[in-house]
């Protein structure tokens, strides 16, 4: 049992169960720790699969960006009682969707498995990215030549992002009087 | 010259009154009787100008020259079917030409006085002249659609002078009466035409005249024109709308409603009696229908009280009588029957049409009375009519009523019962006919006081065309010279004189000295219950069927189930709805069970592509 | 790490989690941290795939992923926050107005 | 078939006049309304009388588009479309001119409407491609719809919606059956096409049923006509309607009905065609008759012009289904002439409604006395629509019949019944209105100006295609 092997157990662990307590907690604050969980098991994950870029931005962007932003607006709105939704909604409800979601897993999961015995065709094998100087390199390679002109759309997306969220902050005055 | 003239005359009479009329109730000015009148008459003086030209053109020429044909445009031509708007004039178009345009111009000049009071005469004789139009393009027009322009246009000008008084509710809907009924004919003619351009491939009278069509073609085609002769020329079944015609001027009915329109149906009889003789059934047909019409008109006539619908019932008895004619394969004597008629029938009518106005809208015979001081020239032209319709030598109605009287006898087609038919109605005819001119003009007044002051002769623009005609009843039987006189002919024609007389002179015994009102009997005098019939069978049977398919069908059936499909639509729409529970998480968990079994379905054939593509 | 499909496993679960994270709760920013959830599972499936098909695609595409989820956060957020000035309440039953 | 590329304009003006109305002030809509389809007539007269429609010629024009699919916007004007396609420039030339409310309230929206109407109408009247013809034919709809819902009294909404209904229903089946046969002609050939003449060749391989498409276009087109038990929808629409949209439904609409049973069912499904024939016929002179009855009882005079209306197309249902030349040729001229004579009477009707309220024919108002010469119209009017001799609709009727009689001697008669009864209503019609003491005089002024002008021009061409009907029965010269 190669460590990389008890990693990948000790990162998925931590993820399922992180998962698992961000749905199940009462109240948003423990909701959004559990998820800062899950992301740094995710960036192990990540940097277990060799994409060591990847794994930096999961913290960077994930951890160091979004999760922010969700404690900030837990923190504006107040919402640090418990909330006792998971038990308002029937439990005919509860089950159907839980008889679907099992359902949806057992078809992904065989998905999963059903992609154990495919062979890589594509160029970048491991020795191939070695080769190139490692991980980043090889990504910025292929980013900004191929997908260069998708990157540039990408920005137009966090441009309006940042002019919706903008408008969205400002209707205060306009809105108060109007709908309630 | 040409015989486009006869008909165009009388058009270009119509435009111009009926565009002054309409520029007089734009303007709001009054038109005189006498402009209007005058323009309108001589536009017919013209046309009987043109029609006298070709009388005397025809004159003396052999057959096969006296047919003039004028090609003026082609009307309808389409596929194998071409249609010319032609005018064709030949002995019977001319003979019937010259009755309506110079009985028409009398009528015309008549006119004059007697719409004198009249609010917009423009209008009227612009309908005078649409309607002489119309009827010579009926008799001139060389093919049936052709003729059918006139048949219909006539039926128009007829409706719209029936309801000219529009005010009045009942003359309105007698026009329309009018209308339909020859409308329900028109349906008959109509489908003639269309068996006839199955069967010959023309519409052309001629060639239809000269086509061999098989016999069952011949005698639907002949039925069916007969029964559209049947509607506009007032025989059973389709008579009860003349009497109601009434309801128009007085001139009109002169004109129309006893001269002219009412006769187009022995003129088409005549125009296709080459074929009728080819069917003799239809032939007795006709005669059976004309003589049972001739005697039970007469019969109704006996009890009316209107001086009007008497001669109304006796013009479809004599109408019956040129049926008669015609049934019996006497064409000639029914067309010589309806020249005399239109003289003296129009005679009566104008000179009722006299007396009418002279009383102030009195029709009723029995407030009339004694008018022979005061209006002598009536009295005097209306009892030359009577001579005339009676059949008195040597009146004009004499020659052509013992003529078609004979034949009920000696034509092949002809039988004892016919004869006898046609004998009782004379007789008949002989004692209302009396009966009117007798309680009119010879006994004593029955009339009101007031009235009776106001009572004075016509004017000379009015007693004139009666003078004319009165002359002509008179002589106009001479004019016509019958052939091949039979040996029983003269036995026949005393006979009949002698019941004319005799009926005659019992009903002057009747009622010369009549003072009250006559008790008749009211289901005569109603017909004989044939209208109420119609009305009721007819009328109210069109009314409740529409009614019972609207109510039924329209509403029952298709309303509703329009209805329902609305409903069923809205249904449904409202089932769905109830899937909308406006929560979010309701509609992520439908959406996750449906992409799931979408996902399940669609996976089941990738995964098998996933693996092949493995391999 | 020879085996990366086991990840996909992984990456199933969180997914399944995050989508009853979805469904289930009412409050919406736990809702938009279980989204998170999810997103963050389909970019775990693209690494994965990207080692198992040698292709650097599914890298970049995490990457996009990634900017969209940032892009996606802060509008949720802030459609949050509007809503529970007009609202009162960060729960998405109350959201019904559009119905009826 | 000779190509023209001038046969877009017929389609590109009216888009344009859609379009450019919205920059037109408001008091000048109707001016600007009366220009553009003043433009529009000529233009289209312009083109026909440039094409040379004799043996089947005319002008073609193909653009494309989606030509992958098989959908090109293929446009032709042959002998039998010119006419619909005047028709429709006329007719629109004659309604814009009425004056009503609906210049008064968003006329924008009205000359934009209308013109976008006829855009769609004449796409739908040029366009050989089946899914182009399809489009058209529904987007007919919207402009319709929406001005029976803006514009509309009473129960629009109801009426509305039923007509919506039913006309989705049929043309829904079309659109299946156009699917269809373009399927099946993709199987047979291995291209896609949706053009009519691909699509022609179908119905010579006796191997293929094509019945049930038949029956796709055939209700499509049935209701849209309305032939008898599919024309529940129509009276309340009519009634409902602004004049306007009464005139277009009564005029346009309906002809697209009989447009689509000549230029589509008729090369497409002659076999099936001539399968059904007697009881398409039957239910021809039913509806005849059936509308001739209901529009006897009728109590509201609009109602009593929309049973007439469908009585009338019940005439010439009968020419269609006669299935010959020249019983199709008959059936396009009597559309023509009911067209222009359905379109008199309902505008001279706005013209009496504006003059007085709550006309019924239970009473009767005296109105003609008032108004002479618009009742002088108004039974010409009348009398086209009884077809008496001497006017355009007995031309038509006249042929009609002439040429269904050899083919079903019994449905003929029936239907002449019809022409009976037709005196009866049309006449009650105009006697009710017109005749009679009237109670109360009101001040406004007798038809002048514009309406008469319009009005009399629509009755001088009825009288004179009366007497020089050739020009319209030049189609079918090569029988």
């Amino acid at each position: 049992m190669d460590w990389i092997f008890v990693a990948f157990i000790v990162f998925s662990t931590i993820a399922i169960l992180g998962s698992l307590m961000v749905v199940l907690q009462k109240t948003p604050v423990s909701s959004a720790f559990s998820l800062v969980l899950v992301f740094f098991s995710f960036s192990g994950l990540y940097a277990l699969l060799g994409a060591h870029f990847i794994a930096a931005l999961q913290i960077l962007v994930y951890t160091g960006a979004i999760m922010v932003l969700f404690v900030f607006v837990i923190m504006l709105l107040g919402q640090d009682q418990p909330t006792s939704d998971l038990k308002d909604s029937s439990l005919l409800f509860k089950g159907i969707t839980l008889l679907g979601a099992i359902g949806l897993l057992n078809v992904l999961l065989q998905a999963a498995l059903s992609s154990k015995d495919i062979v890589g065709k594509g160029v970048y094998t491991e020795e191939k990215i070695n080769e190139m100087g490692g991980n980043l390199k090889s990504i910025s390679e292929v980013l900004f030549k191929d997908y260069v002109f998708h990157f540039e759309l990408v920005s137009f997306l966090i441009l309006g992002a940042i002019v919706a969220t903008v408008a969205l902050a400002k209707r205060k005055n306009s809105l108060s009087g109007g709908v309630s | 010259m040409s015989i486009l003239l006869i008909v165009l005359f009388p058009l270009i009479g119509f435009l111009i009154n009926g565009i002054r009329y309409i520029i007089s109730t734009k303007k709001g000015t009054k038109i005189s009787s006498q402009q209007s009148g005058m323009i309108a008459t001589f536009a017919m003086v013209l046309s009987f100008l043109v029609s006298v030209y070709y009388y005397f053109q025809f004159n003396g020429q052999s057959n096969e020259v006296k047919l003039i044909d004028q090609n003026l445009f082609s009307w309808i031509k389409i596929g194998a079917f071409h249609l010319d708007f032609a005018l064709r004039l030949d002995p019977l178009s001319l003979l019937f030409s010259l009755i309506i345009t110079g009985v028409g111009s009398l009528i015309h000049l008549y006119s004059i006085g007697y719409m004198k009071e009249d609010a917009s005469p423009a209008k009227y004789f612009s309908y005078l002249n649409l309607f002489c139009f119309m009827m010579l393009n009926l008799v001139l027009g060389s093919s049936m659609p052709h003729v059918f322009l006139g048949w219909e246009g006539v039926g128009l000008a007829s409706y719209l002078l029936i309801g000219y008084w529009n005010l009045d509710v009942e003359k309105v809907m007698a026009g329309q009466k009018a209308f339909v009924m020859n409308r329900i004919g028109d349906l008959g003619f109509l489908i003639a035409m269309f068996v006839a351009y199955k069967y010959v491939g023309s519409l052309d009278l001629i060639e239809i005249q000269k086509s061999t069509m098989s016999p069952f073609v011949v005698t639907v085609f002949t039925g069916l024109v007969f029964f559209a002769c049947t509607g506009k020329s007032a025989q059973i079944p389709l008579f009860t709308w003349l009497p109601d015609a009434m309801a128009g001027p007085t001139p009109v009915s002169a004109l129309i409603h006893a001269a002219t329109m009412v006769t187009s149906g022995v003129y088409l009889l005549n125009r296709i009696s080459p074929l009728l003789i080819q069917a003799p059934q239809v032939l007795s047909v006709i005669a059976i229908v004309g003589v049972t019409t001739a005697f039970i008109a007469a019969i109704i006539a006996c009890a009316q009280k209107d001086i009007k619908k008497i001669l109304a019932y006796s013009t479809i008895s004599q109408l019956g009588f040129m049926f008669l004619a015609c049934g019996v394969g006497a064409f000639d004597a029914g067309v010589f029957h309806v020249m005399t008629h239109a003289f003296f029938k129009a005679l009566m009518f104008l000179g009722a049409g006299s007396v009418i106005h002279a009383l102030h809208e009195e029709q009723n015979i029995f407030k009339m009375g004694g008018l022979s001081k005061k209006l002598p020239i009536t009295t005097i032209t209306f009892v030359v009519g009577w001579a005339a319709i009676l059949g008195i030598p040597p009146f004009s109605g004499f020659f052509s009523k013992d003529e078609i009287i004979i034949e009920s006898l000696n034509s092949p087609y002809g039988n004892q019962v016919l004869f006898a038919m046609a004998l009782l109605t004379a007789l008949l005819t002989a004692f209302y006919m009396t009966r009117l001119l007798v309680l009119v003009f010879f006994s004593p007044s029955r009339m009101d006081k007031d009235v009776e002051e106001h009572v004075h002769e016509s004017p000379l623009v009015m007693t004139f065309p009666l003078i004319v005609l009165a002359v002509l009843s008179l002589i106009g039987g001479f004019w016509h010279h019958s052939e091949g006189a039979h040996e029983n002919s003269q036995m026949i024609m005393i006979t009949s004189v002698a019941v004319a007389i005799l009926s005659a002179g019992f009903s002057f015994y009747r009622y010369r000295k009549f003072d009250s009102e006559e008790q008749t009997n009211n289901f005569i005098e109603n017909g004989l219950g044939i209208n109420n019939f119609y009305n009721n069978f007819f009328g109210k049977g069109v009314t409740i069927v529409s009614k019972g398919l609207f109510r039924w069908i329209e509403a029952g059936i298709i309303q509703n189930g329009l209805k329902f499909c609305t409903w069923a639509v809205e249904f449904s729409g409202n089932v769905l709805k109830s899937f909308q529970v406006g929560s979010v998480q309701v509609y992520l968990m439908m959406m996750v069970l449906l992409g799931l079994s979408l996902m399940i379905w669609v996976l089941q054939g990738v995964m098998h592509g996933v693996l092949i593509y493995g391999k | 790490m020879n085996d990366p499909w086991l990840m996909l496993i992984v990456s199933c679960t969180v997914f399944v989690i995050g989508l009853i994270g979805v469904i289930f709760r009412k409050n919406l920013l736990v809702v938009l941290m279980s989204i998170e959830l999810m997103l963050n599972a389909v970019n775990l499936s693209f690494v994965a795939f990207s080692k198992i098909h040698h292709v650097l695609d599914g890298q970049i595409n995490a990457l996009f992923v990634m900017t969209v989820a940032a892009a996606e956060s802060a509008v949720g957020l802030g459609l949050v926050i509007a809503m529970f000035r007009t609202l009162k309440t960060a729960d998405s039953d109350q959201i019904q107005m559009l119905r009826d | 078939m000779e190509n023209n590329q001038e046969l877009t304009a017929l389609l590109i003006l009216p888009l344009l006049g859609s379009l450019l109305s919205w920059f037109i002030p408001k008091a000048s809509q109707r001016l600007y309304a009366l220009l553009v389809s003043f433009l529009q007539l000529a233009t289209g007269i312009y083109i026909a009388s440039h094409a040379n429609f004799t043996k089947g010629g005319g002008l073609e024009q193909t653009l494309p588009w989606l030509s992958d699919l098989g959908i090109q916007l293929q446009l032709r004007l042959d002998s039998t479309s010119v006419w619909f396609v005047l028709l429709s420039g006329f007719v629109s030339f004659v309604v814009l001119g009425l004056k009503g409310s609906w210049y008064r309230k968003q006329a924008r929206l009205f000359t934009s409407l209308s013109f976008f109407l006829i855009f769609a109408m004449n796409t739908a009247f040029l366009s050989t491609n089946l899914i182009v013809f399809y489009l058209a034919y529904e987007a007919v709809f919207i402009p319709m719809i929406l001005m029976v819902g803006i514009w509309g009294t009473n129960a629009k909404a109801t009426s509305v919606f039923r007509f919506f209904l039913m006309s989705f229903f049929g043309s829904i089946l079309m659109l299946v059956s156009i699917f269809y046969l373009s399927y099946l002609s993709f199987l047979k050939t291995g291209n896609l096409s949706t053009n009519l003449d691909d699509l022609m060749k179908l119905s010579a391989d006796s191997n293929i049923s094509l019945s049930l498409c038949f029956v796709g276009f055939l209700l499509a087109f049935a209701i849209k006509v309305p032939l008898f038990p599919f024309h529940g929808w129509l009276k309340e629409v009519y009634v409902n309607a602004p004049t306007p949209a009464t005139i277009w439904m009564s005029s346009l609409l309906s002809k697209l009905g009989v447009f689509g049973f000549i230029r589509f069912i008729g090369p497409l499904f002659m076999p099936t065609f001539v399968e059904y024939q007697g009881v398409l016929l039957a239910l021809a002179a039913f509806s005849v008759i059936y509308a001739a009855f209901l529009a006897i009882q009728e109590k509201n005079p609009k109602s009593l012009l929309a049973y007439s209306s469908i009585s009338h197309l019940g005439f010439v249902m009968l020419g269609v289904f006669s299935l010959s030349d020249a019983g199709r040729t008959s059936a396009i001229v009597l559309s023509v002439s009911h067209g222009l004579t359905s379109a008199v009477l309902f505008y001279l009707y706005d013209l009496i409604e504006v003059r007085k309220e709550g006309i019924s024919m239970d009473r009767y108002s005296g109105m003609a006395r008032q108004y002479p010469i618009l009742f002088v119209c108004l039974f010409i009017g009348v009398l086209a629509s009884l077809s008496l001799p001497g006017t355009f609709n007995f031309v038509g009727e006249f042929l009609v019949m002439l040429h269904a009689y050899p083919v079903s001697a019994l449905c003929t008669i029936l239907s002449g019944i019809g022409v009976i009864l037709g005196s009866v209503y049309m006449l009650k019609f105009y006697q009710r209105i017109g005749f009679g003491k009237s109670e109360e005089m009101t001040s406004t002024a007798d038809i002048h100006g514009f309406d008469l002008i319009v009005v009399m021009v629509i009755l001088a061409i009825i009288i004179y295609f009366g007497f020089q009907p050739s020009i319209f029965l030049g189609g079918v010269d090569n029988v």
